[in-house]
């Protein structure tokens, strides 16, 4: 279990580094995608095997892949362009500004008190059954955003066409 | 809407009709072990001919190579020093991997010499090997006309026969007289 | 006994994130950079989930997912319109909001 | 059978929804068989669930049926939920019978309209959002009908939108019933933060043990709850839009604003009547509204010249009698008054519709006259109509509703004499204006020629409703008459019966039905005096509606519109286009102060999406180091 | 025997058989074709012809295995061994007769959805790879394609697991002992059954790799082997579908008088007969028709499906 756990977060924070770093949008995506999987591994570790699978059938499956779509409707890839805003001194300040982050959060896990931690078993029934009981009004939120979102989409989509712009 | 179940009866009806198929004897011919009846004027390889005396038919009067739809026939005339006044082909080339057996050179021969036999097997594994010289294709036969000789029927003046000599062809009109 | 470390994990992850969100020019990876720091987010409420032993944490997760979802789609869309618009991927350059 | 209930609202709401979407692709016949058959069907049910109910009447007070629930989260689960009892059953046969009726009716009277499916739909909606405030189990749900209704209200009000006049005057009846709305949301929101919860029975149950009489928790509810029901209808300080509501199509005005609709006040009131009996204080003062009404709508509708609004005045008046019933704590009486009422208003409002119709929307009664003989079905109906609202002794149904509430009024403790006094002064009137109508229109010399009677679908309306005018009545009679029970031992299990004063004996209410007759019988007998052509006076009362002061203030409500207009409308303009300079000041301050923020705030708008980025960040570091600390 | 190596054993059954049986598929579409269309099909090799696919496998194996070089090369070697990774990984959670499964997720349903979504990164990353247009353009159409395929191949499969009450694929099969959901579920299996053969590029949906207009969609730049996984991947993917099919909606292994892996086998060869007759008989969609008939008639028809079973099985618990 914890072997397991360890080597999927290694696999996770170093495919998250390349994300990050690449110069090459494609191989940034299929990094994350990586990244994606090694984290619905830790999500089935914790216990929470539905969402390992949603992690890899939406995220995965649906959300990469639309990236992927946007990337190729792009068209060719500036990777030399890429390369040269990457410059070393771009990372000094949000790479203090995380550091500074990691610290506060670290001391907040630090003094935080621990609790046994009880890793159950998969509660598919509780999840489905606190999503529509108490969370109901969760759920209806989240439809209403899933339409602008289509809405929006569909509008923004749009090739806007000589004529009219 | 309609339309939609329409569409979907036609595509199962679509589906069955193919397969009844199972059921129906294929009607592939298994060919090197089953051989196809092939009708003897069918129109396959071509080959050049000779008259009965043994001499090659052809004369190489380019009218094959002018008939031929696809440009396959090359050859170049030149004389027998020897017999005077006899034609024959200096080379004669037929690049089959072009030749789509149309028999327009058949047609076009007024010798007879250019014949299209019924053999068709011509694979070769060299698309070079598909390109006939005169040795490939002159046979040792006459082919299909067994009788005919070019030279006896033609009115032109050979080693064995004068003008005038030839099979059905009358003397030679003296244009000075005013006799009819 | 996994939750610590996978909290740890997460706030890594969203460092991670921040970092590129904060450091890359090109509007792409900014929105993988938001992938990323959702997907922290994520995981830091599964863990806490799984410590506490309480579904909530995986409630949240399926919200995140969808607001990652119509996030996604929309954001998409803008960076077609941008890049037809401007011919560039830049952030800096879309600063047509400027006050 | 009784579990059909839920299919008494669905199937005028299907029908909404039908003629809504496809209206457009039906033919007419089409959209009449849609638009009745629903209501229709509605009635078959409610009559199969009445039956159904009165098998174990007794035993059985009360029948429960949720659907789903509409609302629940933590702390607050409505149900979407129907409760059967002897009132709601009342309201709903009355609703769907008398709607049945009036479809049927507008059938025909519609037949040219090009509106045609548009009306049947929000006649349907009409019908049943009504429903379901009357069936209603919670305070949400007979909101969202009281919403429903007046959005249905305002929808037929404007129905022919294209008279400006007419979309002023659906705006108008919207807005003033609007106040009443707001109040009466103010009054569920204060029941619900204190007893939460907003089902009728609990919160009823809840209030009487939480509250003592005359708390004043109850009593501003109480006072909320009739500002809303004064609102809807139509009593005195919100009175101002029912006789304009007259513009829209003569059915509306029959089903809306005279059958239902407006008798939705009285209806909340008497639901919630455990709540009102907590708060003496504000039943008195329903009693005086009512009496006020009455009064005041009563000489009103003397002098109207447009025999739509003289019966949208008479209306006002009838409900002032039921508002007054409720006041002095006569509920049954109150809604066996609301029963009669919706079959002779209703009846009314029909027989002035066909003689509207045979007159080219000629709606001015001095343009009216002689139509006795040119319209004999609709003269006879049209008197049955006026007879009972004038209370022909004994064989009108009106008679004995009215003589019921003036013997409660007489001999509730509840009550004052002076009251009593009123009320009587307003059946007379009620006769008075009753009959001048009738000698206007139908005696005389006729002035517009009429086209003849209307077709057989108006003519079952009317007769069948003339039926139920003239029969009603005798579900009740007193005891110095027959003494029949029926009405109020049935209402008896979901109303409190009335306590008598003491020394209230069959003398006393000879004598008191005595003077109800006199008092009826004498209106009518001014009106024939006064405006029977022939008779001396008629000329003078044809003077009457020119231009004395009185006239004029009596024709105009009493001059309520103009008081309004001057005291909120106006003022209101006034304020708002000749803005005070300090009040200027004031916000010009504001939008400078405003404007140097902004200027010095936009500076850090640089357009960059990441620096916005670093600043969330800068804060949630901040924030957590707080959180830290 | 111990449960280990029980587990090993039948991950040698099934990797073995799902790769033999793709194998062997190669031969029999070509054949069941040839006879559809009135003709033999390969009968030279073997006994029926039955071993072409072993002498396509030594020709692919042989051949050059050839880059180009305006590809992206990593990517471009990574897709096509994607493709089979996944469809091997599916047939993990199938379970073939009773405690004949690899591995018995509780979620297997949702493991199966989740390799079926990770299975188009090879379409889409291996069309990018190629660098080149009509690859470029397979890839486009398989992604359009998916998206909309992969939602309601999940929302019809819902059908059956609302009525099995279980994600469990042995669940499933054993709910259906008495009744095959296909008879309550009969646009559940349509929905899924299409959105299966889109999953696989199959005809009639085989946009991305349409030969006529797109000289092979996303593969025409491959070559060699890695063509050749491409190609066992595909019929791996069809086994995968019919296998789904016969667990999901047709009962799985039961059925009387035989041993269980028999029918499995049966009712999966029927599927698999099916769909290569589909093949020889429907023409392809126009592209735009496949998309709006996916989402305007395909996906309301799950939708409702799922609403009125989640109603009827809400109205059966009461």
């Amino acid at each position: 279990m914890e072997t397991l756990f360890y080597i999927a977060a290694a696999v996770t924070v170093l495919a998250t580094l390349r994300v990050i770093t690449h110069v090459h949008a494609v191989h940034a995506l299929l990094y994350l995608v990586v990244a994606l999987i090694a984290l619905a591994l830790i999500f089935y570790l914790l216990g929470a095997q539905f969402a390992a699978a949603l992690e890899i059938i939406i995220y995965g499956g649906a959300i990469m892949v639309l990236f992927i779509f946007v990337v190729m409707l792009l068209g060719p890839l500036a990777v030399e362009q890429e390369r040269t805003w990457l410059t070393p001194g771009t990372w000094v300040g949000p790479g203090i500004l995380a550091l500074v982050l990691l610290g506060e959060v670290g001391y907040l896990i630090a003094v935080g008190d621990h609790l046994p931690v009880t890793v159950s078993e998969a509660r598919q029934k509780g999840v489905s059954i606190a999503l529509y009981g108490p969370y109901i009004i969760g759920v209806e939120l989240a439809s209403m955003l899933l339409l602008p979102g289509l809405i929006g989409a569909y509008h923004l989509g749009r090739r806007v066409s000589k004529e009219s712009r | 809407m309609m339309n939609i179940w329409l569409y979907a009866r036609n595509l199962i009806i679509g589906l069955w009709i193919v397969f009844k198929r199972t059921f129906t004897k294929p009607v592939t011919v298994q060919y090197p072990e089953e051989r196809p009846y092939l009708p003897p004027r069918w129109r396959g390889r071509i080959v050049l001919t000779r008259d009965p005396d043994g001499e090659e038919r052809c004369v190489a009067c380019y009218l094959c190579a002018a008939a031929c739809p696809v440009d396959c026939i090359a050859l170049q005339a030149t004389e027998d020093p020897m017999a005077q006044d006899r034609r024959y082909p200096e080379f004669f080339r037929i690049n089959f991997s072009r030749c789509i057996y149309c028999g327009m050179c058949e047609e076009a021969c007024p010798t007879n010499a250019i014949q299209l036999i019924p053999d068709f097997e011509q694979s070769e594994y060299a698309r070079r090997n598909l390109v006939y010289e005169k040795e490939d294709l002159l046979i040792s036969g006459t082919g299909k006309y067994p009788g005919y000789n070019f030279y006896r029927v033609a009115g032109v003046k050979t080693r064995d026969k004068d003008k005038g000599q030839g099979e059905n062809e009358l003397p030679p009109v003296d244009v000075r007289s005013l006799m009819p | 006994m996994l939750s610590t470390p996978a909290l740890v994990l997460a706030m890594m992850l969203f460092s991670l994130g921040l970092v590129g969100l904060l450091s890359r020019r090109n509007i792409l990876y900014m929105l993988l950079s938001l992938e990323i720091m959702l997907n922290a987010a994520s995981l830091a409420f599964i863990a806490g989930g799984a410590r506490w032993g309480q579904v909530d944490g995986e409630i949240m997760f399926l919200f995140i997912l969808t607001l990652a979802a119509a996030e996604v789609s929309v954001a998409l869309g803008i960076v077609l319109q941008l890049s037809y618009r401007f011919h560039t991927l830049d952030v800096d350059a879309f600063s047509e909001m400027k006050g | 059978m009784i579990s059909l209930l839920w299919l008494i609202p669905a199937l005028p709401l299907a029908g909404f929804l039908v003629l809504a979407l496809f209206g457009g692709r039906f033919t007419r016949q089409q959209v009449a068989w849609v638009g009745c058959g629903s209501v229709g069907t509605a009635a078959f049910t409610t009559a199969l669930v009445g039956w159904e109910f009165f098998q174990g009447f007794p035993d059985h007070e009360s029948y429960h049926q949720t659907l789903w629930n509409w609302i629940d989260t933590s702390g607050l689960t409505v149900g979407v939920s129907w409760y059967l009892d002897a009132l709601s059953l009342l309201m709903v046969a009355v609703i769907t019978g008398i709607g049945f009726l009036i479809h049927l009716y507008s059938a025909e009277y519609m037949a040219g309209d090009e509106g045609y499916a548009r009306f049947f739909a929000y006649m349907n909606l009409f019908v049943a959002a009504m429903l379901t405030l009357v069936l209603a189990d919670n305070l949400l749900l007979l909101y969202l009908g009281w919403e429903g209704v007046g959005l249905c209200s305002y929808l037929l009000i404007g129905f022919w939108y294209r008279e400006p006049e007419y979309g002023t005057a659906a705006q108008k009846a919207f807005i003033v019933t609007r106040i009443g709305d707001t109040a009466f949301a103010i009054g569920l929101f204060i029941l619900f933060t204190q007893l939460k919860s907003l089902s009728i029975q609990q919160v009823q149950s809840l209030a009487t043990e939480a509250w003592p009489v005359g708390s004043n928790l109850a009593t501003i509810v109480a006072v909320l709850f009739l500002i809303g029901a004064v609102g809807k209808s139509a009593q005195l300080p919100l009175q101002v839009w029912l006789p304009d509501a007259m513009a829209g199509p003569t059915p509306v005005s029959a089903l809306i604003h005279a059958a239902t609709m407006v008798t939705a006040g009285v209806y909340l009131i008497a639901r919630m009547h455990h709540l009102f009996a907590l708060a003496p204080l504000v039943q008195e003062v329903i009693a005086v509204i009512g009496l006020a009404t009455l009064l005041l709508a009563a000489t009103s509708a003397l002098v109207q010249q447009d025999i739509k609004r003289v019966l949208a005045y008479s209306t006002m008046s009838q409900i002032g009698y039921m508002f007054l019933a409720l006041g002095v704590g006569a509920w049954s009486a109150a809604l066996f008054h609301f029963l009669t009422h919706s079959c002779f208003k209703a009846l009314l409002f029909l027989a002035a519709g066909s003689v509207i119709k045979s007159l080219h929307h000629e709606q001015n009664i001095f343009w009216m006259g002689g139509l006795r003989r040119h319209l004999p079905w609709t003269f006879w109906t049209f008197l049955i109509g006026a007879a009972a609202m004038s209370g022909i002794p004994l064989i009108t149904s009106g008679f004995y509703s009215k003589d019921w509430i003036l013997w409660s009024v007489w001999s509730s403790p509840l009550s004052h004499r002076w009251i009593w006094y009123g009320a009587l002064l307003g059946a007379m009137l009620t006769g008075l204006y009753s009959f001048r109508l009738i000698f206007r229109v139908f005696f005389g010399e006729v002035r517009t020629q009429p086209t003849g009677e209307p077709g057989l679908a108006m003519r079952v309306p009317l007769v069948v409703l003339a039926f139920l005018a003239l029969t009603v009545g005798f579900l009740e009679m007193p005891h110095t008459l027959g003494n029949v029970t029926l009405f109020s031992q049935y209402l008896s299990h979901a109303l409190p019966t009335m306590e008598l004063l003491p020394g209230m004996d069959e003398s006393s209410e000879t004598r008191e039905q005595l003077a109800v007759t006199v008092s009826a019988l004498l209106g009518i007998g001014l009106a024939a005096i006064l405006f029977l052509p022939g008779s001396n006076f008629s000329r003078r009362g044809a003077d009457l509606s020119t231009g004395r002061p009185l006239v004029t203030l009596l024709q105009s409500g009493w001059g309520f519109d103009r008081l309004y207009d001057r005291a909120c409308v106006r003022p209101w303009f006034l304020l708002t286009r000749n803005p005070g300079e300090l009040l200027d000041r004031g916000y010009e301050w504001l939008t400078v102060g405003a404007e140097s923020c902004h200027r010095w705030m936009s500076h850090t708008q640089t357009g960059h999406v990441r620096w916005y980025a670093a600043t969330v960040v800068v804060g949630t570091l901040v924030l957590l180091g707080l959180f830290a600390m | 025997m111990t449960d280990w190596s029980h587990t090993a054993l039948t991950i040698g059954v099934i990797l073995g058989g799902a790769l033999t049986l793709a194998g062997l598929l190669i031969w029999v579409e070509r054949r069941l074709l040839g006879i559809w269309q009135e003709r033999l099909g390969p009968n030279r090799l073997g006994p029926g012809g039955c071993l072409q696919s072993l002498a396509d496998m030594i020709k692919i194996f042989t051949k050059e295995d050839w880059i180009p070089p305006f590809a992206d090369k990593p990517v471009f070697v990574i897709a096509p061994a994607i493709v089979v990774i996944t469809a091997l990984m599916s047939f993990a959670v199938i379970p073939i007769a009773p405690s004949f499964v690899v591995s018995d997720l509780n979620l297997g349903v949702m493991f199966f959805l989740a390799m079926s979504s990770l299975a188009a990164y090879s379409v889409i990353i291996g069309g990018w790879a190629s660098n080149s247009k009509f690859a470029f353009l397979g890839s486009l159409r398989a992604i359009a394609q998916l998206l909309s395929y992969e939602v309601f191949m999940g929302l019809s499969l819902m059908g059956a697991v609302l009525l099995a009450g279980s994600f469990n694929l042995s669940d499933i099969v054993d709910a259906q002992r008495h009744q095959w959901f296909v008879v309550p579920q009969f646009f559940g299996f349509l929905g899924f059954f299409m959105a299966g053969l889109a999953e696989a590029h199959r005809t009639p949906f085989d946009m991305p790799e349409a030969e006529a207009e797109l000289v092979a969609g996303y593969q025409s730049e491959y070559s060699g082997m890695k063509f050749g996984m491409f190609f066992v991947g595909e019929y791996l993917s069809i086994l995968l579908l019919s296998a789904m099919t016969v667990i999901l909606f047709f009962g799985g292994w039961h059925g009387p008088w035989l041993p269980p892996v028999v029918w499995f086998v049966l009712k999966m060869s029927g599927f698999i007969v099916l769909i290569i007759l589909i093949r020889a008989t429907w023409p392809r969609f126009r592209f735009d028709q496949l998309l709006s008939f996916g989402w305007k008639v395909v996906m309301p028809l799950a939708l409702i499906n799922l609403l009125v079973t989640g109603g009827v099985v809400l109205w059966k618990a009461g």
